[in-house]
């Protein structure tokens, strides 16, 4: 896939549309929230997770935002793969997904891990965008120190 | 569309617009943010570095000399160009407007000349479309002096409101700065009436011309404001270089503000004394090869004329605004009837972020500016955090709009938004 | 006097060496003023320019994407040349020193972080070799604040009196500025001294680097300093460019400056938000072609080693010195021995006022600095008015020093003056 | 004569050797005094003078001053002309002085009229030098506007 149909995935705009966890929960006892913004572009991603109480799994998963498609969208796949997750395997996960968005089109987000938003791929040819795609996941990753 | 005579082809002038993008050649409509530079712009600077460079107003030697000539007559064109008789150097319209604003705190914290200090409870007036270079400035100089940052409105349509201008704009304005083109909306604001309100209140007037210069006949003296800023790089110039145009009395008043080699008369250890205007604002050295870029890209301009520019330039803009209008689901920032415009339109595409829609005319090889254009407030009041921006300069085509339009009217039915 | 071997030949790299002067070739011995610019400079800002230009960190574009790309890759590549974590982009030193002394005053004045806040009686060091540009500021800034300026002195060989400087520098001091290398003298100064007494009085160091960035290695993490301010007119590369470099805490709590686009998070009508440094520092547009010069400039002396350029300086600057000690009534300012330098020298020639020793210089075409070098009070302090300075860089030949020691021997005789 | 023997002439340099009225007389009623400074390379000039009771005649030109060659002989040789000239005259003189100093070697200073300054004409070729000769001149025009 070449050009914009590699950007711009039917699944990435089908999340974009019908973005999933995007409605914030309420904040309560283990939650911590992340507010991320992108000065240029004035994308937008607020994202809430819940903890267990022992601290060592991630639970409902929820956020609110505004902006590109690309970031709604990521926004929206992250949620669907980190329920019920390990912290530490979080950490690797949003480690991965930089490196990844980072590499120029160079490394391809495996689908068994990431799921829908390994159709988030093709954003790491595109420099500009690539700060879009990662939003939600440097969200993710504040929240879960704090939390 | 009937097509609209285009009074001169310069394209060939600016070898960047031969570039390809994405395959498909590249239609460049992103000139507000900073235009192309022709070919006898780059001459200039490279035959002054290789025949001429060495230090201006500085050492007796041959070089120096003729860099000092070309550098001063430099100014002399770029002046004239712009109808103004006093020219301060600049590395462009933010620094101008800073400069500005930082010399009004210096004379509030009595250094140089009162004339132009702030009391707590002065106001300074700006309007609703300002670009953040002449808004932040202000809002940091009322928040070091205690003056009181005041605001005209924008209508809906884009057009300022005179009528709250004329409430707010009172017995304690002291300074009122305005653009003098939105870069966003495209509209010319109304210079005059802004200006006599300022002047019947006493205050002085900052004009931000960065969106005016390149695209209109421009002429300091008759505008009747007492500074105006100006970017270099916007008006097919070189970066780094710009200037503060002033008038003689008021650059006389207004004190010192970067401090360093090249504005002082005398120096001790204990204190300084500065030059006459403009050598007290240009401390340090100056963007001396930028300067003599910029006066090649005047004297391009000039050669154009520039009512043929703007000629031009609203041709473009009345087919751009007219294809805008056509698309479903296109809404125009300011879409005011009847009103003076330059080249510059910005809109948003329903349903779809100005983000992917500038992507999606990349693809086309449309370069066209996404975001808040550093006019947040602007947005905001337009209950938006970003629109699409298309801006023309002189070499730009009928074609390229057209391609622009044809482009954008896939926008919506790519992303699966609208009918 | 035996030839001191060069390492290297780049006399081909400078366009501009070719020019004659009065029908002789031209002995360009004013780099510290002004240098010139290798054919890679020229080349790095033209290829961007015909190629690549558009608006950097703005704009989904693919040009804006390649503009930003090469925009950043300079910062990285200078900052790595210079040692430096975080280099801010400013239009040269006089623009970067006074952006560290506004700033001041803006946390004085409670904008912002209240770490670097002056209160009344608070004291600001410099010392007597200081530039206009790392001196007026200072003064500036103790005027506004109410702090006070205190001084360290020069000694009769040009050298800084550290005795002094341990009087000077105290607990009253919150800010130490300081050159590294004195554009009069070429002395480099003891940076390490001046540093540990700066730190044990928990002051901030500001060095000014002009002199010594084109002449030697430099490395600022090494150095220990807090902040540092260069040209890149001065180190081959285009005007209009140049940086503060800084520890990362340091410009983290340094308040902005320059106010505008691009630096911003948030911004209302009421009031704006900043980005972290760099960008905080970096209102509007950028010398985004002059950057990406600079890095040419900075890759090419890297290419040639800086211990290779030191060495190759070194060798003229003692050819030069042992010169003008053999001709009569040549006085050196600052004839140290045994201390470190670069390759400038200035002098007085007695009896003859020292515009008439470079109108004659010219005439053979050799071209010098007359005047004060933007430092009178230390020209006050050696009791002159002016003097002439010679001063080299990476093109400067054997050959050329000898010119113009020879031209130099010929100044008394045809003004009268002398045996 | 060319070069730099067309810039230096015999008679300038004499002249900025044994400079003629390099001694400011004291001030009184009917004197004005002018400090001209070139902060470039730093000549600098006062230059006093006296007019008749009726403000129609100058008399007693002195000055004092530092500089180059240029600036200095330009002093002295001014002082020598002026010495009884009616003001109007005086003024027309410097105009015809400034502009064949800016005349870029095209306009040769009159020896009947100039004296020893039409030696000054050789630094019109020298735009950078041209403040240097003008100084005792702008420091004599400025005093008499005082005066
Ligand atoms: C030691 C020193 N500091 C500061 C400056 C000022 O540099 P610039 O004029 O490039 O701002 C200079 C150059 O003139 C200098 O030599
Ligand atoms: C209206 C207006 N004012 C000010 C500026 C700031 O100009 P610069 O970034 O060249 O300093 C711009 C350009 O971005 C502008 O469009």
């Amino acid at each position: 896939m070449s050009g914009l149909e590699g950007l711009y995935q039917e699944l990435l705009l089908d999340h974009s549309k019908r973005p999933r966890g995007k409605e914030l929960a309420p904040e309560e006892g283990r939650t911590a929230t992340s507010h991320q913004h992108n000065p240029i572009c004035g994308d937008d991603v607020t994202l809430r997770v819940r903890v267990t109480d022992d601290g060592g799994t991630i639970r409902d998963v929820t956020w609110d935002g505004s902006g590109c498609s690309i970031s709604q969208a990521s926004a929206s796949m992250l949620t669907e793969i980190v329920e019920g997750m390990p912290r530490a395997e979080a950490s690797a996960l949003i480690d991965g997904f930089r490196t990844a968005l980072r590499s120029r089109g160079e490394i391809v987000l495996d689908e068994d891990v990431y799921l829908d938003a390994a159709a988030l791929s093709g954003v790491s040819k595109y420099v500009a965008r690539v700060k879009c795609a990662m939003l939600a996941w440097v969200a993710l990753e504040d929240a879960l120190a704090r939390a | 569309m009937s097509s609209t005579p285009t009074t001169f082809d310069v394209r060939a002038d600016f070898p960047i617009l031969s570039q390809t993008v994405h395959g498909t050649p590249l239609v460049y409509l992103d000139s507000g943010a900073t235009s192309q530079k022709p070919q006898v712009v780059l001459d200039a600077e490279i035959g002054f570095l290789t025949r001429a460079n060495s230090a201006v107003h500085r050492g007796a030697h041959t070089l120096a000399g003729e860099a000092t000539e070309l550098f001063e007559d430099a100014r002399t064109t770029v002046a004239g160009f712009l109808g103004a008789e006093q020219l301060v150097w600049t590395s462009g319209a933010t620094f101008a407007l800073n400069l500005v604003a930082y010399a009004i705190g210096n004379a509030t914290l009595g250094r140089g000349s009162s004339r132009f200090a702030l009391k707590p409870g002065d106001e300074i007036v700006v309007t609703e479309t300002e670009h953040h270079a002449n808004l932040i400035p202000w809002q940091e100089l009322a928040a070091r002096t205690g003056a009181v940052l005041r605001v005209i409105p924008v209508r809906d349509d884009g057009t300022l409101d005179l009528d709250a201008a004329a409430q707010v704009i009172g017995e304690r304005t002291r300074v009122v700065a305005f653009t003098h083109v939105s870069n966003v909306l495209g509209i010319v604001n109304p210079i005059a009436e802004l200006t006599a309100l300022a002047r019947a209140a006493g205050a002085l007037t900052v004009l931000d011309a960065c969106q005016s210069v390149p695209h209109l006949p421009f002429d300091f003296a008759a505008l009747g404001v007492d500074l105006a800023a100006f970017s270099g790089h916007k008006m097919l110039g070189p970066y780094g270089v710009g200037g503060l145009l002033g008038r003689p009395d008021v650059l006389a008043d207004l004190p010192p503000f970067l401090t360093g080699g090249s504005m002082v008369t005398t120096v001790t250890l204990e204190e300084a004394n500065f030059l006459p205007a403009p050598q007290k604002f240009e401390a340090g050295t100056q963007p001396v090869s930028q300067a003599i870029g910029l006066a090649a890209a005047a004297r391009y301009l000039d050669g154009l004329g520039m009512d043929a520019v703007h000629a031009h330039e609203r041709a473009l803009e009345r087919r751009m605004l007219a294809g805008l209008r056509e698309i479903e689901g296109v809404r125009i920032l300011g879409d005011a009837s009847g009103v003076e415009r330059v080249g510059v339109a910005s809109f948003d595409v329903e349903g779809v972020h100005a983000h992917d829609v500038g992507q999606f005319l990349d693809d086309r090889g449309v370069a066209v500016r996404v975001g808040h254009h550093c006019a947040k407030p602007l947005h905001t009041r337009f209950g938006l955090t970003a629109s699409v921006r298309a801006s023309t300069s002189v070499f730009t085509t009928d074609d390229e709009i057209d391609v622009f339009l044809d482009a954008l009217a896939g926008v919506r039915p790519f992303f699966g938004v609208g009918a």
